[in-house]
């Protein structure tokens, strides 16, 4: 499946802007765990997810050309 | 909520942002008879000590779409809450040199205290609830990404590669 | 406390307190690298209701050499008790119409709270131990003497007789 | 006794600015009850006392010359 993806701030550094997921990640939960597995220096960096702009408080279903973004600890202000 | 996507109020500004700006936002509100009090907060990059370096610029970037969206929400629930008549907020984009304002918040009511809480609940509402993301450079042109309570004891600069 | 009586910081501001004057301030802090947080409270001529007349302005007068010797221990004790890097205050005298800005408060610190805090605890003893009056006049030109929390509903309005 | 009197917000609109006290008036709270009896107006007005520009908090002797102000509730900000 593919997703665009959106990282922010050091993942940027880490990450690319379109991934093509295996078969197997179906949710955000499922994409932590493959990001974490593929870019293992994503393993020191906290984030969380949004879903076609919407913040992923819980597991949430990814769909084909969703938008999906990954975002580290805010530090604005 | 139904909103069209590009009504929501801009709050990003290029750079570090101007005092005379600031009046600007100020001198706007000299013709609404029913303000008592504005209340303020202006963030400024501080040259925070790292290891033997200092911090000598934070360069801001935000995933700003959604950051629109999450402070459109925060503005309408603290204007509601406080009973405010203005609540603005801008936050800048891209680099911030040391002793640059980076955050402006102004809220305006009638009354003192509604004005000086909402401004400060929104400062605390932008820094905990706005995706932005603050890449703090040192005189030295290494780097860290900026924490929001950055010990300055703990170092972690890296290189800087771009 | 020994202290040549002309050494006290004046804060008297003739009429309205100009919001360029206010961009000036904040400009003048734009060197300081240590500061982290400025907060700011203006204070407004509001139009409220006294009767069925609504204030037009106020005029302020002042014990003004009074004021500057208490504001001048108010400024030191504050700028100590919250570890600030400014604390500037600003009084208008005369007359101040509806919609103008007649108090003007900036407090300057590496941290947030502190600027806060003390912006805030600087109004309230601006307000309740300056030896400072308003007048306010009302669109009839009726006066009354302001008080610090004026019930709007007790009108005690008098004929100007100067 | 001669005193210089600085009278301020209302009570500006009441007293004068010079005044002669009777010889029994040798303090503060003399001078609040003399104000008063000479001055009915003023029952309405709380006011506070400096003498010599310090607050008289407690009843503080009054001297030849001296400068002292009348000051009513205090409405600045």
């Amino acid at each position: 499946m593919q997703i665009k993806l959106l990282p922010f701030g050091q993942t940027k550094e880490i990450l690319p802007s379109a991934i093509n997921l295996p078969e197997q990640v179906k949710d955000t939960n499922g994409l932590s765990q493959y990001l974490v597995d593929t870019y293992p220096q994503l393993t020191r960096v906290h984030f969380a997810i949004a879903v076609n702009e919407e913040l992923a408080s819980s597991n949430t279903t990814i769909f084909e050309n969703a938008v999906v973004a990954i975002l580290p600890p805010y530090s604005g202000g | 909520m139904i909103q069209a996507e590009n009504n929501y109020k801009n709050i990003f500004y290029e750079g570090p942002i101007d005092p005379g700006f600031i009046a600007l936002i100020i001198r706007k509100h000299q013709k609404q008879r029913e303000i008592g009090a504005h209340s303020l907060f202006l963030g400024q990059v501080r040259a925070d000590k790292i290891a033997d370096q200092v911090v000598a610029a934070i360069e801001f970037s935000s995933y700003e779409h959604l950051a629109l969206k999450i402070m459109s929400q925060i503005r309408e629930e603290i204007i509601q809450k406080f009973g405010l008549s203005c609540l603005h907020v801008y936050h800048s984009t891209g680099r911030v040199a040391a002793a640059e304002i980076c955050l402006f918040v102004f809220a305006a009511s009638a009354h003192r205290n509604a004005a000086v809480n909402a401004c400060s609940e929104t400062v605390e509402e932008v820094k905990n609830k706005l995706p932005i993301w603050g890449k703090e450079w040192t005189d030295c042109n290494y780097f860290r990404w900026k924490k929001q309570n950055n010990p300055t004891s703990e170092s972690g600069l890296l290189m800087a590669t771009e």
